[in-house]
């Protein structure tokens, strides 16, 4: 059923029209880069990681429609000041349920957004690694 | 906050006229035109008639040539099917194109699926236009029906219909059935003139009422009805009459019929403004469909590096409602994502494929100003900045390019 | 001369609170449901959802279970097609009676002759009941689908469906389909309680508007669409919804579930009335359908030696207007003799069929009085007299009797 | 199309209405029953012809729909005063056309008046063979 602020939540429309934390973050400990083929969005998540392994900052660039836009936003929020392990716990439905929900067709947008901390945190090790 | 209305594409209001002539029929004259042997009854039939005469003159059509239905989605899946049930004897290929509304080529779909047809989709090229030579080529003996748009309602690209009727008929004994839903609000229409044996009217376009469309039937031609019952619309359309929205539908043909001339020029200028002023003013911005051979009220284009739901919601925040293509911005009422389907339309045209295209289409009416299309080419390039500026794409492309962008918002 | 309306059956005036709601829906509220994003459109979506949400509950159904169409006949049809057709690797046999509406008998004779399937006809008794023997006798392996009518428009008489789908419950794994037009402006209906799969219905009998109805089709059931398209209403009926019409709907519901049990009771009394007055003033008159088991609003008959067409003109002709389901009387606005068709219903409840019937339905509604009930009845045995005097079967059967009519005119 | 007064002419409305020659003749010279076994409309038609074959007179009894009534009435009106012979070119076309026409699903009506007529002196003649 519609909502009255049409097919998003407040919450969705509040972080697609302010999204926080959006740019790069120029020297990222970890960027992951995933993207739905099915419609083109493409989320990059830049994460700066200290020492401790806390997410000392995260930023994003998004190409996609707002779920997708806001969903980025929020995790951003969701996982600065945590430390990888707990970022890891982070999961689409918490994406989804802080935003106060998704319409089903876009809870892959929430996905989209786990996949990035995953995916960020894998560059991150990886980077590490080498070092 | 104002609201600005450009997606008359998708949604008219009725013309105060039209609803003016539909309201006695809601109470006073709610008469059932089967009824017609008592006064009530006999009421409804005139007013039924006079709207049958009225539509059929505005296509040229003969009077027991229109078969009203529901709107045009039910016009169109007749129109195929009905054909095709009743006609699969002579054959079982049907031709159709590759950007023709879901209400052809979902019927189409069906009859390939559960009742052994064969349909091509015709490709076109990057106006949108099908060649009429791909045409000939692809019909054959067992080739019933043809189905090709009068103008399509994303891109604006309006077909040349008679020459690719005259293809049909020269070669074939195929019958030519068109969806002039996008079309019959701009584009003066003569059956016989075209020659043609289908063709599927909806108000939309004319400021009609919601709930009722048309389908030409050429004299002669067998239909399998779909909707069977008490025997009504000849036979061909069954249930007692939607008579408030059918005089409705005739009062927005007469209109239309005397008014489309001075409505496309109004509606022309602003048009050329609209577009305009994006070609001036934004970047990466790639317009669709044939400049010139185009409904008159239609603006469309995609934009790189910007996703056609984003670009409408920020649009429509800042009180400007339009149309998208773009996956993202399909059937959100779907049950998942896979119930996300972008346009054909632009793939058929070429836009590539890998991308989630900024889409978007401005289709004007009759209430829009000057002023309103200068608005939006106010805030129009700042709602693009704001997306490029979020875009990996956009940042990874403009190292090194400066663009033409003039105006951003905060 | 003061018209007198008596066809509530066939045609009724919306409610005036109906109109009022409808009205800011033809031009203010013009939006798009699929176009929700923008704010026309939500605005659309949501009197969408809101009138899906009140008729879903005026039948105790789920919000996703209802499905809107242009009407009852489109909602018949996609019921008994749309089921047959995706489900028709289970078997092809179905179920119906002899005294469904054409909206049902036609879809069915189609599928019998195009599409492979077997149809039972149930017969009825002579008060119009399908018997539940029957039922279950009739029942195989390969039905897929039970088709039997709430309550009969013409004879009023209202089936036990509980009864009926228990049987068929408890001896297949049938589908229970149910036209419930006739009856749903005047019996209570749930769903769950009914343990019905599939139910139409229509805002007819509620003094809703023309162009819409709904289909309910139980969570879990898939059907084949008939009218494909643009995915609305759950990818089961595609095209723009008619909203205007739909919100009527829903007030429809709104109004007619408050102040169903008023209406009945208004409507009871006259219809006593009426009956009463014409049992006792005439001759040759035989009641059809259940005296007690009836649509509080019907009073159905057939009179010997008077063809119900002339009845009817004669009424007309004083001022009142009702109904017949005599062949003469049906479909005049056919193209020849055979398009002509006596109502099946009464040859199904044993009327001689060698004769035909001067069968009438006077079927009541919430504008008529009691004066309006005496002046019928003042009237019409004169009338009743005229065309008996013209009869050559009345000359035959009266020598020696003297007809009970007391009055006659002129 | 609908006429502004219903399915029928005003002539057919106004033979309905008020139909001419309605009633039996005791002594007929000839009597001819026709009906159509579709709907079930019976036309019983009454000559009086006298030794010149003059139709003197001509009455109808009839059981049917308004089309059926108003054509036996418009039947009787044309034929009475005529000879046999050119009571027998009354067809059903020229009944139809004096009542302003017919809907195209009653054109039987008419059909039937002039088998009324055919069966009617075929009874006279009979009647006659036999004195
Ligand atoms: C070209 C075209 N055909 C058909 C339709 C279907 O019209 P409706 O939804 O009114 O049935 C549309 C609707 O936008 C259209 O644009
Ligand atoms: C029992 C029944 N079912 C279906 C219908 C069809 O309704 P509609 O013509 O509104 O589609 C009717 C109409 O009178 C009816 O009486």
């Amino acid at each position: 059923m519609a909502d009255a602020q049409g097919p998003y939540s407040p919450k969705v429309m509040e972080h697609f029209l302010n999204p926080k934390n959006m740019g790069e973050i120029p020297d990222a400990s970890g960027i992951g880069e995933v993207g739905n083929p099915s419609c083109g969005d493409v989320m990059r998540l830049y994460l700066k990681i200290n020492e401790n392994e806390i997410i000392e900052d995260a930023k994003f660039m998004t190409f996609g429609c707002g779920a997708a836009i806001a969903s980025s936003s929020m995790v951003t929020e969701m996982i600065k000041g945590k430390t990888i392990e707990e970022a890891l716990k982070v999961t689409n439905e918490t994406v989804a349920e802080a935003l106060g929900g998704l319409p089903p067709s876009k809870i892959h947008c929430s996905v989209l957004a786990q996949q990035a901390i995953e995916a960020a945190i894998k560059d991150y090790r990886e980077k590490k690694a080498k070092k | 906050m104002k609201q600005i209305f450009m997606d008359y594409a998708n949604a008219t209001p009725c013309d105060s006229r039209v609803l003016e002539a539909m309201l006695p029929y809601f109470i006073e004259k709610f008469g059932n035109p089967s009824s017609h042997i008592i006064t009530k009854g006999n009421e409804a039939l005139s007013a039924l008639d006079n709207s049958r005469k009225i539509v059929a003159d505005f296509i040229g059509a003969k009077f027991e040539e229109i078969i009203f239905t529901s709107g045009a989605t039910e016009a169109n899946n007749l129109a195929l099917k009905g054909y095709a049930f009743a006609n699969q004897h002579r054959g079982k290929h049907i031709i159709t194109t590759e950007i023709e509304h879901f209400s052809i080529t979902s019927p189409l779909r069906t009859l390939e699926r559960l009742f052994g047809f064969e349909v091509t989709y015709l490709p076109v090229d990057s106006f949108g236009f099908v060649s009429p030579d791909e045409l000939k080529k692809s019909l054959r003996n067992e080739t019933i029906l043809v189905s090709i748009q009068l103008a399509n309602n994303e891109i604006g690209t309006v077909q040349d219909l008679k020459e690719l009727i005259s293809v049909v008929k020269e070669n074939s004994s195929a019958v030519f059935h068109s969806d002039a839903t996008a079309g019959c609000g701009f584009i003066d229409i003569n059956v016989s003139e075209l020659n043609i044996d289908l063709l599927t009217l909806s108000p939309t376009s004319l400021y009609g009422p919601k709930g009722v469309g048309a389908l030409f039937v050429k004299n002669g031609l067998v239909l399998q009805p779909l909707i069977e019952g008490g025997f009504q619309e000849g036979g061909l359309r069954s249930g007692t009459e939607n008579l408030p929205a059918i005089v409705g539908f005739a009062k927005a043909c007469e209109l239309g019929k005397i008014e489309m001339s001075d409505r496309c020029n109004y509606l022309k200028p602003l048009r050329n403004r609209l577009w305009e002023g994006i070609e001036k003013n934004i970047d990466f911005v790639h317009f669709t469909g044939h400049p010139e051979k185009r409904l008159p009220n239609n603006v469309s284009f995609w934009i790189e590096f910007a996703e056609g739901e984003s670009l409408l919601l920020m649009l429509n925040y800042m009180g400007v409602m339009a149309s998208s293509g773009s996956a993202c911005s399909s059937n959100l009422r779907g049950k998942s994502e896979d119930d996300l389907v972008a346009s054909p339309v632009l793939t058929a045209i070429g836009v590539p494929k890998d991308i989630c295209t900024g889409s978007l289409t401005f289709s004007l009416g009759m209430s829009n100003t000057i002023e309103e299309i200068d608005y939006v080419l106010q805030i129009f390039p700042g709602i693009v900045n704001r997306l490029w500026q979020m875009s990996p794409f956009y940042l990874d492309k403009i190292k090194g390019h400066t663009p033409k962008l003039t105006k951003v918002d905060k």
